[in-house]
């Protein structure tokens, strides 16, 4: 048996906890390399997508994240907004009706969310962006599958390389977002939309039934 | 006017500020000012986004609606909120300086030209010469 | 900071917007927004210019101010209120969008640049890529 | 004898009433090529240049030229504003503290006034602007000195010639100021730039004595 709407539902609210309890962690990163409003952003973000939650239950995984991606894009304010609501409503698209999740489709939403960020903003690996965080993920994820996990390992496995990726982001200088204004300056600090991309992977996999801080 | 312009800012303030000044050279065109998240903060708003492109395309007699914009994750916000629209091919995001690009965008819209041509002028301006 | 950033638009809402949103990416920077004419029409004001020229160069620790204009007539105000400076010398007016040239600047003056670094990044944002 | 410091103080004054009357006009003017503003740009500088005359009355035709300058400068708000400043302010430094003006200072000045327009505009003859009413009555102004002409022939050649300058604007397409962002649109219209010159010129023709509408 894969995932259902619940899991979906708990890694909503799950990932509205993390970016309330990382506020200030954002904050501090976006504040090195830019605008110092992701944490503001994020947290604002994952109210909103709270909010509708209760006010319209979702009934499928995907419905859940439709709804966290529309929520996303209209209340974030930032760069994220349009990034990570491409990334919800692709997964979501990917995901279709389907009551129930499996490995399979899992690493699809997956694949299908970063492929989203990268239609949307257009950076590649090593640009600096949350886009370091989800292409390790993905990888992994795909082969967490190949390898015969379920559900649990895949997003397991994606949350780990996330955040391994977004710890890769330290030395690089930003070539897209508002910190490639910065040039070198930007390297020695690590990307705020990596960090968050991480923490929403993690949230995933807990949600899932991952033991939470297994990974450390 | 057949072409709509529509500013989308970080900044309520850059959005209207602009507006107010392409509006003097352009006093027949449509304007679409959007800055600011709805809560007040410096940020892009979707939603607003889209109402404006749905204005814009709805008042502009059919040629479509020419976007400026500042910062990239306002690119982004125009982008994400042409998809969400009635008609995503006649919203046309111009590469261009917002200020200076929507003067000469708003002149071009008052001389009739279309979209295309709209766009190609804001994007035509040229610094350092 | 050693630079200061001084905004000259024809309007004070552009002037203050730009200068909200280069703001954020830039908390040391000093900036003087300076937009719109002495009885709240759209144009230029030349005393108010000299005057944000000089509380920049005295406030900046030596190395001058940077300038941003938006359109032509701006830009004579600016070059006009400069020759009037008590050290017009230190007075760069950037050749650079208003509002994307003005992030560049700031985020450049926020790491140390020198004003001529300054005016370079403001006048090295590019379009069309 | 030359013109002393009456003949500027009235100058400035029939100036600040042909920019009254001929507001509209020249808003007209700026409405077809520019933003509309060129008429009340002109009649808000010459308020202010009257206010300023009322209050520090000067002792030369530099002085009150200096004046007009700073005022101009200030209160104009548009292009106007620094071009005509920058023309008045050359023009009272070429006649320093003179308190009689004799023909050849007076086509000096007038030379003086028309480079400052073009040090701070930068445009050239044939771009449509104030340019094309300022270099011809330069000329015109030169040629009735060299004639053997006094004060008021050199200002009554040089308001002529900027009224056939203003004229031959029509047809240009603009290649400096707001009107260049017409293109081709900008042919077909005369500049209010070059008219309002005309206008100051001919008011500094009629401030010496040349018979109001003798040209005509
Ligand atoms: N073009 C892009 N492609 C991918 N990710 C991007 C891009 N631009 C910005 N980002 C991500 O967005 C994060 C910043 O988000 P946020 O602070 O919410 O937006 P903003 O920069 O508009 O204030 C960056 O840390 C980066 O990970
Ligand atoms: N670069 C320039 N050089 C010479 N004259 C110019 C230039 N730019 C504008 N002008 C003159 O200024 C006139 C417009 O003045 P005005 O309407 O007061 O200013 P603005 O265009 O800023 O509204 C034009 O008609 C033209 O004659
Ligand atoms: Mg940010
Ligand atoms: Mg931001
Ligand atoms: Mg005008
Ligand atoms: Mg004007």
């Amino acid at each position: 048996m894969g995932l259902g709407v619940e899991w979906a539902v708990q890694w909503l609210t799950l990932s509205a906890r993390l970016m309330s309890e990382h506020r200030e962690e954002l904050i501090a990163l976006d504040r090195a390399i830019g605008d110092s409003d992701h944490g503001e952003n994020m947290d604002r973000g994952f109210q909103a997508v709270m909010e509708k939650l209760a006010q319209t239950p979702p009934e499928t995984p995907g419905a859940a994240l439709k709804l966290a991606a529309m929520a996303l894009m209209s209340k974030v304010g930032g760069a994220a907004g349009p990034l990570y609501g491409t990334a919800y409503l692709r997964a979501a698209t990917a995901l279709g009706e389907d009551a129930d999740i499996d490995a399979a489709a899992l690493a699809g939403a997956l694949t299908a969310a970063r492929d989203g960020i990268v239609a949307r903003g257009k950076a590649e690996l090593g640009d600096k962006t949350m886009v370091d965080a989800w292409s390790p993920a993905v990888e992994a994820a795909d082969e967490a599958l190949v390898a015969g996990g379920d559900a649990v390992a895949v997003l397991a496995a994606a949350a780990e390389a996330a955040e391994v990726g977004a710890v890769t982001t330290d030395p690089l200088v930003a070539r897209k977002g508002r910190a490639s204004y910065l040039g070198e300056r930007s390297a020695g600090h690590r990307d705020p939309g990596a960090v968050s991309s991480a923490l929403l992977l993690r949230a995933a996999a807990t949600a899932a039934g991952f033991p939470e801080g297994a990974a450390e | 006017m057949t072409v709509g312009l529509v500013v989308v800012s970080h900044s309520r303030k850059i959005a209207e500020g602009a507006v107010e000044l392409a509006a003097q050279m352009a006093t027949d065109v449509k304007f679409y000012a959007v800055g600011g998240t709805d809560d007040g903060r410096i940020g892009t708003d979707l939603e607003k986004t889209i109402a404006a492109f749905e204005a814009g395309l709805g008042e502009a007699s059919g040629d479509g609606v020419v976007v400026l914009t500042d910062l990239g994750s306002a690119v982004m916000t125009a982008e994400s909120a042409a998809e969400f629209c009635s008609e995503p091919e006649k919203v046309l995001l111009a590469d261009a300086p917002l200020v200076e690009g929507l003067v000469a965008a708003a002149v071009a819209t008052q001389g009739g030209a279309s979209a295309a041509a709209v766009k190609a002028a804001a994007e035509g301006v040229r610094f350092g010469q």
